[in-house]
C-alpha cells in the first residue's frame, strides 16, 4: 500500500531468487541493518543491552535452529537446550584447552559439536515419527545435561560444574562491553539467519518440506529421507550450538548446565509457535514476544502496581496470561505472528481491493 | 522522402540506441528483453529466409496468429523485401478463416500453432511455405512443408541487406470477409502508417523512453495497425504478456506509460476494480467513497490521493501511466470518469484518416478510401 | 515387438497376510506406448502400480526395467532408473508452492551439493537456473502458469492433479505411472488431461502406464490394454482386441466365473 | 575503535525504556538504597518469602526506630526472579543504578544460579554481591573477588564443620577412624561444591565417605536410600535444597534409617525442609548459622516496633522467627553495619558501592557489639578482612522435635586452617583464567 | 541376593506410582488423541486445593469430594474453552496447547493458594514392614493397592457401563462415534473429568510422599517414559510400562549407578523407553499405524 510495485519486474532466474524483489523492501532491510549495527550501540544503555536485546538476539538464533528441525523438517523435538548446553561447553573448553584460538573458531567448534550430538539423537528419527521422538530428543536433553554436571572434565574441574566465559578479544577488539557484546551477539546472529535463509530456499529446504508434509511420497520421488532428516538435526542443532555458546559467553557470562534444562527446551518451543514455524522472521518475532512479555509487565507491575498487587501474585498472573497467549495463539493464528505479519502484507499489497 | 518505410525505421533506431530495449515479452516466468540491435539482426535471418524460399517484392506472407513477437518481426522481414503481410485474426469463425485462405491461396504462411498450421494446410495450394511457432503437437506431421521458426533461425547465418521497400508501398493488407461472403481488402501504405505514428508522437510526445503495452483482446492486426507505427517512430519498448490468463498481473509487474485497449479492455477492468472494492457501508467503504468524491477540499483529495487512489493505480499497474489510449468506440461516460476520479485520463485515439475500427467485433461494411460515415462521426465527438 | 520392451513384469504375485491382491501376472509395456491397467475396483490395479514403483515388494515374480531384472525394486531406486508417479489420493506437499513442487521433482538431476547452495558457491547458481528452466517449461507445458507461486493446499482438485502430473514430468522419467488421473473430473478436464497425456508421449517419447476407469477415455488414449480382474489378468492387447473378448465383458458385466 | 562505544553518551543513553521513565520524580533523597531481586513464587518460594521478608523487616525496624543510619534512610524495591536466572540478571541490571537518585548499597540475591551470572558484573559495576553462608566457596579470598562477600559462612567451612561435630559426638576427632559417612547431594553445582573437601578430611581422619547424587527435583529417592541401606553408615549428611529434603526424609523412614543420624547442611535446616515430612522427621539435626525462635533482643524489638504496627513483610505471621526468616534478619543486621562502617569513613550520607564494599570488608562484630544490636547468639562473632571475606566460619547445631528446631549445641568452628589453601589455589586458577590481578592484601586494611 | 529383592520390590512399586500419573495420560488419549501435557499440573492442582482445604478445617471427605467438583468444573472449562475451538487440529497443535494449558493451571494454582509448602498426612504410617528380611514401606503398598483399585475401577468402567462404550468408541473413531450419535463434547468432558480424578489420587498419594508443592508437577515427566513402552491407548500397557520402568530404573540407580556416576534416575527411562520404541515403534501394547499411500 505503502509502496509503489508496479515497474519492477525479472528479467533473469538469479534476480527471481533474491530475498527482496523491490527495492523498497531492499532499502527497508538495510535500513534496519544500519541502525542495528550502527546507531543502536550509541543509544542503547546497559540495561537495554545486557536484559534485553543480547537475550533477544540469543533466543532468536535458538529458535531459529530449532525452527530448521520442527518448522521445516517437520520433526518435533525437546531437546534444544540440551544441544545449547553443548554449544557452550564445547566452545568453553577450546578457549581453555587451546591458548589464543581465536573467539569465532571457538562458537564453530562449539556448532559443531552440537551438530554431532545432534545427529547421534537424531538417528532414531528414521524409525519412529511423531509423538514417540519426542522420547529421543528429552533422552538427549536428560543425558546431556548429567554428563555436563558430572564429568568434572567439561568445566575444566571447576569445583562447582560451572564455566565462565573468557575474555571476548576478536583481532585485537575488545568486545566485552555491553555494546561490544550486543555487536558481537548481532554479528554472528545476522550471518547465521542470513545462512539459514539461503538453505530454506534452496534444494535442502525443499526436501525439508517435502519430508515434513508427507514423506512416503518424499521418498517415491527420490529425495534420501535418510540424509535429509540427520542434516535437518545436524544443521538445526549447529545454530543451537552457537547459540548455547553465545548465551554462555555474551549473556549470562557464567552458566551452569542447570541453566539449560527442560523449561528452556519449552522456551525455545513456545518462540517457534508463537513465532510461526516455518519462518525465518517468525523467530524474531516470537522471541521478541517471549523476552519482551515479562520485562514488560514486571516494569508494568514495579510502576504502577508496586502497592496493589505484591510481585509474587503478578508472576502468577504472568504464567497465566502466557500459557493463555499459547492457546489464543493456536486457536486463532496457528502458525503465529509471523502469518499475520504475511497476511498483513497480503492484503496490504492488494488495498483497496478485497482479493 | 524515399526510406520513409518501417524497416528503415527500424535501421535508423538500431543505430542510434542499439542498446535500448525494443521489444520485451514475459515468457517462463521471466521477462526476456531484445535490443534494436539484435532485433536488426534476427529479421535480417529472416529476411534471408523469405529470400532463400523466393518471397520477393510483392508477394504477401499471410499471418494465421494472435499477436506475438515472431509475427511482428516476420511482417517486418516482408516488408523488408518489399512485400506485404497480411494479417488474419485466428479468432474468426473457421469458415471465414478458410474463405480467406482459399481467396488468398498463400504462397507463404506464419501460422502460429498447431490449430492455425492445420487451418492452413487443409486451405492452401500444396506447395505453400508454413512456418510454425509452436511446435507442441507437430512433431508428427509430414516435415517437407513446415519449417519450425527457432529452428530455422538456428540454421541461418547471420546476414543483412538494405532494404528494398519503398514510401508509397503497400506495407499490410487487412483481408476481411463482409456480411455477403466476399472478401474485402484494405492497404496500408508505409508512409501513411508512419505519417499516423508521427502524429500520435507529436500529439503525445512519445519518447523512447515509454513502456507500451497493448491489450491482448486486439487481433494481431490491430497491434500491427495502431503500435507499430508509433513504435518504431518514437523507438519506445512494446510489451506482450505472457498469456490471457496472467494480463492483469503482467501488467503490474511492467506499469506501462502507454496502453492501447478498446472499449472491452477499459470496462473490463472498470468492472474487476468495482466487483472488489470494498463493500460501500463497510468501515474501508465508506473510507473509499469518501476518499473516490470527486468534490472535496484539499484536505480530502491529499487524504484520497495518498490512501485510496494511488495504491489503487498501482494494484491495476496504471501506477506509470502517461498514454492511456482508446481505440474503436468511445467509452460510456461513467466509466470515463470512473478513470477521471483516479486521475487516468483516457484519451481516444486522435484520427488522422478516419478509419473505422479494426477490431474484432466490429465488422462494418469498407468503404472505400477517404470517406466517413456516420459511426466514425461519433469518435471525433467523443474526443 | 521391436526391441527388448521396457518394461516387463514376470509373474508377479503379491499378498498381504494371506489376503491374494496380485496373482501370477505377467505382461510386456513397449518403449513410448501408453498402456492403460483397466478392472473393477479392488482388482489389483494400484497394488500392481505400487509393485512396479517399489512402493510394495511382490512376494514372488520379476520385474524386467530397461534391460536390468530386479526381484524386489526399492522406490529409490525406482525413481532413479526414471520411473515417476502419481498417487490416487494427490500426494503433493501441501505446504509448499507449485514451483517448489515442480522443482522438488527434480531433485535428483540437482547437481550442487547442500554446502554449495547455502553459501551460493560453485555451481550452485548455475544448477539453480538450469532447474528453474527446466521446471518452469513443465509449468508452461501443463499451462499452470497462473498459479506458480500459489500454495498447493488452497488449489482445487483438478489443478492440483496437474500440479502433481507437473511434478511427475519435471524428473524427466522413461516410464510415467498414473494412477487414476482423471478421477473426478467433468468431461472438460478429462479431455484437456488426455491431450496433456499424449502430449507427453509425443513431445517427451515417455512410455505411460495409467490406470483409468473411464472406458471411452482409455479406448481413445491408449495404444494397449490389459485387463485385471481379481488380481489375475484377464486380457490384454490392442483396445479392439480386448473390447471384443469374452472374458472381459464377463469381468466388467459381473458374470461370476 | 569499540572502546569509544563503552562510554555512550549520557543525554542519548537516558533513553532508557520508557516505561522505567515514569517511576516517580527523581529528589536528592538522603537515602541509602538495596536493590532485592526476590522470588516469591515457583519451586523455593519458601526460602524466598522468608529471608526478604526478615531482610525488608529489619531494614524497616533500623527505619523507624533509629530513622535510618546516620540520618540516612533505607529504602528498597523488590524485581521478581522466580528463581530463574535470566529474570534475575535484568532485575541486576534494572535496579543496579539506584532509585530515585538514592545509590545502590549491596544486591543479595540468596541464588548460586543469580550470584554467578551477576558475579562478574559486580566487578564491573563495583557493587558488592553478598551471598550469606552460600555462593562459591574461593570467593572468601577477597584479593581475587574484591567485590563478593560468602558472609558468616563458606560450603567448605559448612562441611569441616559437620564433620567436626560429627569427631566430638562420637568422642573426638582421633575415633573417626574406620566410621563411614554418605553424603547425599542434590545434582546440581551448589550441591557438588564441597565433595572434594569431604574426600580430603576422610583421607585426614581415615573415614570413609560415599557420595551419592540426587538427580534434580528429588522427588524420587528409593534408590539412593536403599544404596545407604546397604552400606549402613553411621551418619549421613544430606547436603539437599528444595523438595528433596522431606523426601530424603521420609524416604529415610521408609528405608529404616534414623533420623538423628542425619546431619541438614545449611540449606537443608528450615521449617519448610522438615515440617512437610511429619513424623519422620522427628529427630533430624541440622547446621545453622543463626538459631531459630524470637528470644532475641532485636527479634523482640522488631515484633514491636514493625510487626505490631502492621508494617511487618510477611504474609504469614506465624513465619515470624522461623530458620528463614531470621536469617533475613541476620543479614540486613551485617548490610546495615557494613553501611554504619563505611559511613564513619566517608562521611554521613548516601553511599556508592565502592565505599560500601570497604564497609563489609571491615566489619567487626565481636560480643560487646552484638551485644549492642541485641543479636548475641543470633549472629556469631565475625571479623572480616581483605583477605577472608566470610569472617566467621562458625555454625551451630539444631533439632527438629517434629514441631520446631531446638538448638543443641554452641558454636563448633571449621578448621579454617586446613581450607585455606585449597580456597587460595582455586581463586588463583580463576585468576589466571580470567586475567585478574589479585591485589596484595598485606598493604591494604 | 535378599537385598536385590527388596531393591527389585520398591521398583516396582514406585513404577506403581508413576502408572496413576500415566493412565491421566492414557484416558485422555484414548479419547481425544490429545496427548495431555497438563495432566502433571492437574495432579499439583487438585492436591494443592485438597491440602489447602484440609488445612482450613474442612473434614477429609468434604474437601474430597469438594476438590473432585473443582476438578469436574476444572474439565468443563478445558473442554470448552480449549478443546471445543481445537478440534481436528493435528495432534501436534493440541499438544502445544496443553502446555499453554499447563501453565494456566500452576499460575491459577500458586495464586489461590499461595506457593508454601504443605505437609499431607494420609493417616498411613510410613513405618517400613518387615517381610522376610525385606524392608516394605506400608505407604507403598497402599499406593500399590489404591492403583490396583483404579484400575479395576477403569477397566469396569470402559467394559461394562455405557458410558465406558461409548468412550471406546470415541476412542477408536472420533468421527463414526459422531455419526452414530455419541455426543462428542460431552464424552470428552467425562473423560477430562475421570483424568481429574485419577489427578487427584495421583496427587493424594504423590503429595503425601514428597509434600504438596510445585515440584509435584514435575512427576509428569517420570509418567512419560512408561506411556512411551506401555503405548499411549492401554490403561494395562500403563501399568506394565510403570512397573517396568519403576524395576529397572532403582536397578540402574543402585547397581549401574556407582559405576557410572550415579544420579543416573533422569535419563535412564528415556534411554529405556528409545530402546523400546526402536523394536516396537509404537510400545508394547500399542498398534503401528499403517501408512496408507
Amino acid at each position: 500500500m505503502i509502496y509503489r510495485e508496479s515497474g519492477q519486474f525479472i528479467t533473469s532466474y538469479q534476480a527471481d531468487h533474491r530475498i527482496f524483489k523491490l527495492y523498497q523492501q531492499r532499502w527497508a532491510f538495510y535500513a534496519l541493518l544500519g541502525f542495528a549495527f550502527v546507531i543502536v550501540p550509541f543509544i542503547g544503555n546497559d540495561y537495554w543491552f545486557s536484559a534485553i536485546l543480547i537475550p533477544f538476539l540469543v533466543l532468536s538464533l535458538a529458535g531459529l535452529g530449532l525452527n530448521l528441525l520442527t518448522g521445516y523438517a517437520g520433526q518435533i523435538s525437546l531437546g534444544s537446550a540440551a544441544f545449547m548446553a553443548v554449544g557452550a561447553f564445547a566452545a568453553y573448553n577450546f578457549q581453555v584447552r587451546i591458548e589464543g584460538s581465536p573467539l569465532l573458531v571457538g562458537f564453530v567448534f562449539g556448532g559443531v559439536a552440537a551438530a554431532i550430538v545432534g545427529v547421534i539423537f537424531g538417528l532414531p528419527s528414521l524409525r519412529i515419527k511423531g509423538f514417540y521422538l519426542l522420547v529421543s530428543t528429552l533422552a538427549a536433553q536428560f543425558f546431556v545435561t548429567w554428563v555436563l554436571t558430572q564429568f568434572g572434565w567439561f568445566s575444566n574441574y571447576n569445583a562447582s560444574g560451572v564455566i565462565s566465559a573468557p575474555s571476548l578479544l576478536i583481532l585485537g577488539h575488545d568486545f566485552s562491553s555491553p555494546a561490544g557484546r550486543y555487536l558481537l551477539t548481532l554479528g554472528v546472529v545476522t550471518v547465521l539467519a542470513f545462512f539459514a535463509r539461503n538453505i530454506v530456499r534452496s534444494e535442502l529446504g525443499r526436501h525439508w518440506m517435502a519430508v515434513r508434509d508427507m514423506d512416503t511420497a518424499a521418498a517415491v520421488i527420490g529425495i534420501p529421507i535418510l540424509k535429509t532428516k540427520l542434516l535437518a538435526f545436524a544443521i538445526s542443532s549447529f545454530l543451537l550450538g552457537i547459540a548455547g555458546a553465545l548465551w554462555a559467553f555474551t549473556y549470562l557470562g557464567t552458566v551452569e548446565p542447570h541453566g539449560f534444562d527442560l523449561s528452556r527446551s519449552f522456551q525455545i518451543l513456545f518462540i517457534i509457535i508463537i513465532g510461526g514455524m516455518g519462518s525465518i522472521l517468525g523467530n524474531f518475532l516470537g522471541a521478541a514476544f517471549i523476552v519482551l512479555l515479562p520485562i514488560l509487565l514486571s516494569n508494568l507491575s514495579a510502576n504502577f502496581l508496586a502497592g496493589v498487587v505484591d510481585p509474587g501474585q503478578l508472576e502468577n498472573l504472568q504464567k497465566i496470561i502466557f500459557g493463555a497467549l499459547i492457546i489464543f495463539f493456536l486457536i486463532k493464528e496457528p502458525n503465529g505472528l509471523a502469518r499475520l505479519w504475511q497476511l498483513f502484507r497480503e492484503r496490504a499489497r492488494i488495498w483497496p481491493l478485497r482479493f | 522522402m524515399a526510406n520513409d518505410t518501417l524497416p528503415h525505421w527500424l535501421i535508423h533506431h538500431a543505430s542510434i540506441q542499439p542498446k535500448r530495449v525494443a521489444l520485451r515479452h514475459k515468457h517462463l516466468g521471466i521477462w526476456h528483453e531484445q535490443s534494436w540491435k539484435s532485433l536488426r539482426s534476427e529479421i535480417g535471418q529472416l529476411v534471408d529466409i523469405l529470400d532463400k524460399l523466393g518471397f520477393g517484392r510483392g508477394d504477401t506472407l499471410v499471418l494465421l496468429t494472435h499477436p506475438r513477437r515472431e509475427a511482428l518481426l516476420l511482417s517486418l522481414a516482408a516488408q523488408w523485401l518489399g512485400g506485404i503481410a497480411a494479417p488474419l485474426d485466428p479468432s474468426l469463425e473457421d469458415d471465414h478463416v478458410a474463405l480467406l485462405l482459399r481467396y488468398l491461396n498463400p504462397v507463404f504462411v506464419f501460422a502460429e500453432g498447431q490449430r492455425q498450421v492445420d487451418q492452413t494446410l487443409a486451405n492452401s495450394r500444396q506447395d505453400v511455405n508454413v512456418i510454425y511457432a509452436e511446435d507442441r503437437g507437430l512433431s508428427a506431421y509430414p516435415q517437407t512443408a513446415l519449417q519450425h521458426y527457432a529452428e530455422l533461425l538456428r540454421i541461418t547465418p547471420a546476414a543483412s541487406r538494405a532494404p528494398v521497400a519503398e514510401a508509397g508501398q503497400s506495407a499490410f493488407a487487412l483481408y476481411r470477409v463482409n456480411g455477403e461472403r466476399n472478401v474485402q481488402v484494405e492497404h496500408f501504405h508505409h508512409d501513411e502508417l508512419l505519417e499516423e505514428g508521427r502524429h500520435l508522437v507529436f500529439a503525445e510526445r512519445l519518447s523512447q523512453h515509454e513502456e507500451a503495452l497493448a491489450a491482448r483482446v486486439f487481433a494481431a492486426s490491430g497491434h500491427l495497425r495502431y503500435l507499430l507505427s508509433p513504435w518504431l517512430t518514437a523507438g519506445f519498448t512494446l510489451n506482450f504478456p505472457e498469456n490471457i490468463a496472467t494480463r492483469d498481473a503482467d501488467r503490474r509487474e511492467l506499469g506501462p506509460t502507454l496502453v492501447a485497449g478498446t472499449r472491452e479492455t477499459y470496462q473490463r477492468l472498470e468492472s474487476l476494480v468495482r466487483e472488489r472494492l470494498p463493500v460501500p457501508n463497510s468501515l474501508t467503504g465508506r473510507l473509499v467513497t469518501y476518499a473516490l468524491r470527486a468534490d472535496g477540499d484539499v484536505f480530502q483529495r491529499f487524504l484520497g490521493y495518498w490512501l485510496v487512489k494511488r495504491p489503487l493505480r498501482d494494484v491495476i499497474g496504471f501506477s506509470r501511466i502517461r498514454v492511456p489510449l482508446l481505440i474503436g468506440p468511445a467509452l460510456p461516460v461513467d466509466s470515463l470518469q470512473f478513470f477521471k476520479t483516479l486521475g487516468i485520463h483516457i484519451r481516444t485515439w486522435d484520427k488522422v484518416a478516419n478509419w473505422r475500427t479494426l477490431s474484432t467485433t466490429t465488422s462494418r461494411q469498407l468503404p472505400s478510401v477517404h470517406d466517413t460515415d456516420v459511426e466514425a462521426d461519433n469518435i471525433t465527438k467523443a474526443s | 515387438m521391436g526391441a527388448t520392451p521396457l518394461l516387463e513384469l514376470q509373474r508377479i504375485s503379491l499378498s498381504f497376510k494371506g489376503v491374494k491382491a496380485i496373482t501370477d501376472i505377467s505382461f510386456t509395456v513397449e518403449q513410448g506406448e501408453i498402456c492403460a491397467l483397466i478392472g473393477p475396483n479392488g482388482a489389483g490395479k494400484s497394488s500392481l502400480l505400487n509393485v512396479i514403483n517399489g512402493v510394495y515388494q511382490p512376494d514372488q515374480g520379476l520385474i524386467g526395467f530397461n534391460g536390468q531384472r530386479y526381484q524386489k525394486m526399492q522406490s529409490h531406486q525406482a525413481a532413479v532408473q526414471g520411473i515417476a508417479r502419481t498417487f490416487q489420493n494427490i500426494a503433493l506437499f501441501k505446504g509448499m508452492s507449485v514451483l517448489d513442487n515442480v522443482l522438488t521433482g527434480r531433485n535428483l538431476k540437482v547437481k550442487s551439493s547442500w554446502i554449495e547452495q547455502a553459501f551460493h558457491i560453485g555451481r550452485a547458481l548455475a544448477d539453480e537456473i538450469k532447474q528453474r528452466q527446466k521446471a518452469e517449461e513443465i509449468i508452461d507445458f501443463l499451462r499452470i502458469n497462473q498459479w506458480r507461486n500459489s500454495i498447493v493446499g488452497t488449489l482445487p482438485y483438478g489443478l492440483q492433479k496437474r500440479v502433481e502430473l507437473a511434478r511427475a514430468l519435471a524428473s524427466e522419467p522413461r516410464l510415467l505411472l498414473l494412477d487414476e488421473p482423471m478421477a473426478g473430473m467433468n468431461r472438460e478436464e478429462k479431455s484437456e488431461m488426455s491431450a496433456f497425456i499424449l502430449d507427453t508421449q509425443r513431445e517427451f517419447g515417455t512410455t505411460v502406464v495409467l490406470i483409468e476407469h473411464d472406458i471411452g477415455v482409455v479406448m481413445g488414449l491408449s495404444d494397449h490394454v490389459v485387463v485385471l480382474d481379481y488380481g489375475k489378468k484377464v486380457g490384454d492387447g490392442t483396445p479392439d482386441e480386448v473390447r471384443k473378448s469374452p472374458e472381459v465383458i464377463a469381468a466388467y458385466l459381473g458374470t461370476t466365473h | 575503535m569499540l572502546s569509544i562505544i563503552k562510554k555512550p553518551s549520557a543525554l542519548i543513553g537516558a533513553l532508557t525504556l520508557g516505561l522505567s521513565l515514569l517511576s516517580g520524580t527523581v529528589q536528592a533523597a538522603n537515602e541509602q538504597y538495596f536493590p532485592l531481586q526476590s522470588y516469591r513464587v515457583g519451586p523455593y518460594a519458601a526460602g524466598g518469602t522468608g529471608f526478604f521478608g526478615g531482610f525488608i523487616d529489619y531494614l524497616q525496624y533500623v527505619n523507624l526506630k533509629e530513622g535510618g543510619v546516620n540520618g540516612v534512610k533505607f529504602t528498597w524495591s523488590e524485581c521478581e526472579t522466580e528463581y530463574v536466572v535470566e529474570k534475575g540478571v535484568e532485575c541486576y541490571e534494572r535496579l543496579k543504578k539506584g532509585l530515585n537518585g538514592a545509590p545502590a548499597a549491596a544486591t543479595n540475591p540468596l541464588s548460586v544460579g543469580i550470584a554467578y551470572a551477576t558475579l562478574d558484573r559486580s566487578a564491573t559495576d563495583k557493587l558488592p554481591l553478598i551471598t550469606i553462608n552460600h555462593g562459591r566457596t574461593d570467593s572468601t579470598d577477597g584479593s581475587v573477588f574484591p567485590y563478593v562477600f560468602p558472609l558468616q559462612l563458606n560450603p567448605y567451612s559448612e562441611v569441616s564443620a559437620i564433620i567436626n561435630y560429627i569427631g566430638d559426638k562420637s568422642g573426638g576427632l582421633d575415633k573417626l577412624k574406620g566410621k563411614k559417612i554418605v553424603t547425599l547431594f542434590h545434582g546440581s553445582p551448589y550441591g557438588k561444591e564441597t565433595n572434594p573437601i569431604l574426600e580430603l578430611l576422610a583421607k585426614k581422619y581415615g573415614f570413609q565417605v560415599t557420595l551419592i547424587e540426587v538427580p534434580h527435583p528429588g522427588n524420587e529417592q528409593q534408590s539412593q536410600w536403599l544404596n545407604i541401606r546397604r552400606i549402613k553408615p553411621d551418619w549421613v549428611i544430606l547436603r539437599g535444597w528444595g523438595v528433596m529434603n522431606p523426601v530424603a526424609l521420609k524416604t529415610a523412614q521408609k528405608t529404616g534409617f534414623p533420623a538423628d543420624h542425619i546431619i541438614g547442611n545449611i540449606w537443608s535446616n528450615s521449617e519448610e525442609d522438615a515440617a512437610p515430612a511429619g513424623a519422620a522427621a522427628k529427630g533430624f539435626i541440622s547446621i545453622t548459622t543463626h538459631p531459630s525462635g524470637t528470644n532475641f533482643p532485636v527479634l523482640q524489638d522488631i515484633d514491636k516496633t514493625v510487626l505490631k504496627a502492621g508494617k511487618g513483610n510477611l504474609q504469614d505471621s506465624k513465619r515470624f522467627g522461623t530458620v528463614y526468616y531470621n536469617l533475613g534478619v541476620v543479614n540486613g543486621i551485617l548490610n546495615v553495619e557494613a553501611v554504619r562502617v563505611a559511613q564513619a569513613k566517608f562521611g554521613k550520607r548516601p553511599l556508592t558501592g565502592e565505599e560500601v564494599r570497604w564497609g563489609f570488608e571491615n566489619i567487626k562484630l565481636d560480643d560487646a557489639r552484638l551485644k549492642q544490636l541485641g543479636a548475641y547468639g543470633l549472629v556469631q562473632p565475625l571479623k572480616l578482612s581483605c583477605s577472608d571475606h566470610e569472617g566467621g566460619g562458625a555454625v551451630r547445631f539444631q533439632q527438629w522435635d517434629g514441631k520446631q528446631w531446638k538448638v543443641i549445641s554452641d558454636w563448633v568452628q571449621a578448621d579454617r586452617k586446613l581450607l585455606r589453601p585449597i580456597i587460595e589455589e582455586s581463586s588463583h586458577k580463576y585468576a589466571k583464567e580470567k586475567g585478574i590481578t589479585p591485589r596484595d592484601c598485606s598493604k591494604e586494611s | 541376593m535378599e537385598f536385590f529383592l527388596e531393591v527389585l520390590t520398591g521398583g516396582l512399586l514406585a513404577g506403581l506410582m508413576y502408572s496413576l500419573v500415566a493412565i491421566g495420560f492414557v484416558l485422555i488419549y484414548k479419547a481425544s488423541g490429545v496427548f495431555n501435557f497438563a495432566q502433571g499440573s492437574m495432579v499439583l492442582f487438585s492436591a494443592l486445593t485438597f491440602v489447602s482445604l484440609l488445612e482450613r478445617g474442612v473434614p477429609f471427605w468434604v474437601s474430597f469430594a469438594v476438590t473432585l467438583l473443582t476438578m469436574i468444573a476444572l474439565a468443563w472449562a478445558i473442554e470448552r474453552v480449549v478443546l471445543r475451538p481445537l478440534v481436528n487440529r493435528p495432534p501436534i497443535t493440541l499438544f502445544m496447547a496443553t502446555l499453554g494449558l499447563s501453565y494456566i493451571i500452576e499460575g491459577v494454582a500458586q495464586a489461590m493458594w499461595g506457593a508454601q509448602v504443605h505437609g499431607l498426612e494420609l493417616g498411613i504410617s510410613d513405618a517400613p514392614l518387615e517381610i522376610g528380611g525385606m524392608l516394605l514401606s506400608q505407604f507403598d503398598l497402599f499406593s500399590a493397592a489404591t492403583a490396583g483399585i483404579l484400575v479395576l475401577f477403569l477397566s469396569l468402567l470402559f467394559n461394562k457401563t455405557r458410558i465406558g462404550i461409548s468412550l471406546r468408541a470415541v476412542a477408536d473413531d472420533q468421527l463414526a462415534a459422531l455419526a452414530v450419535g455419541i455426543k462428542l463434547q460431552r464424552i470428552w468432558m467425562i473423560v477430562w473429568a475421570v483424568a481429574g480424578f485419577v489427578g487427584l489420587v495421583a496427587g493424594l498419594l504423590w503429595g503425601a510422599r514428597l509434600g504438596v508443592q510445585f515440584s509435584l508437577s514435575l512427576v509428569v515427566l517420570k509418567a512419560l517414559p512408561v506411556l512411551i513402552i506401555g503405548g499411549f491407548t492401554s490403561i494395562g500397557g500403563a501399568i506394565v510400562g510403570g512397573l517396568i520402568i519403576g524395576a529397572s530404573e532403582k536397578l540402574a540407580e543402585v547397581y549401574l549407578g556407582p559405576i557410572i556416576g550415579g544420579g543416573i534416575e533422569n535419563w535412564f527411562p528415556y534411554v529405556l523407553a528409545l530402546l523400546f520404541l526402536l523394536v516396537r515403534p509404537a510400545g508394547i501394547f500399542g498398534e503401528r499405524a499403517i501408512e496408507r499411500v
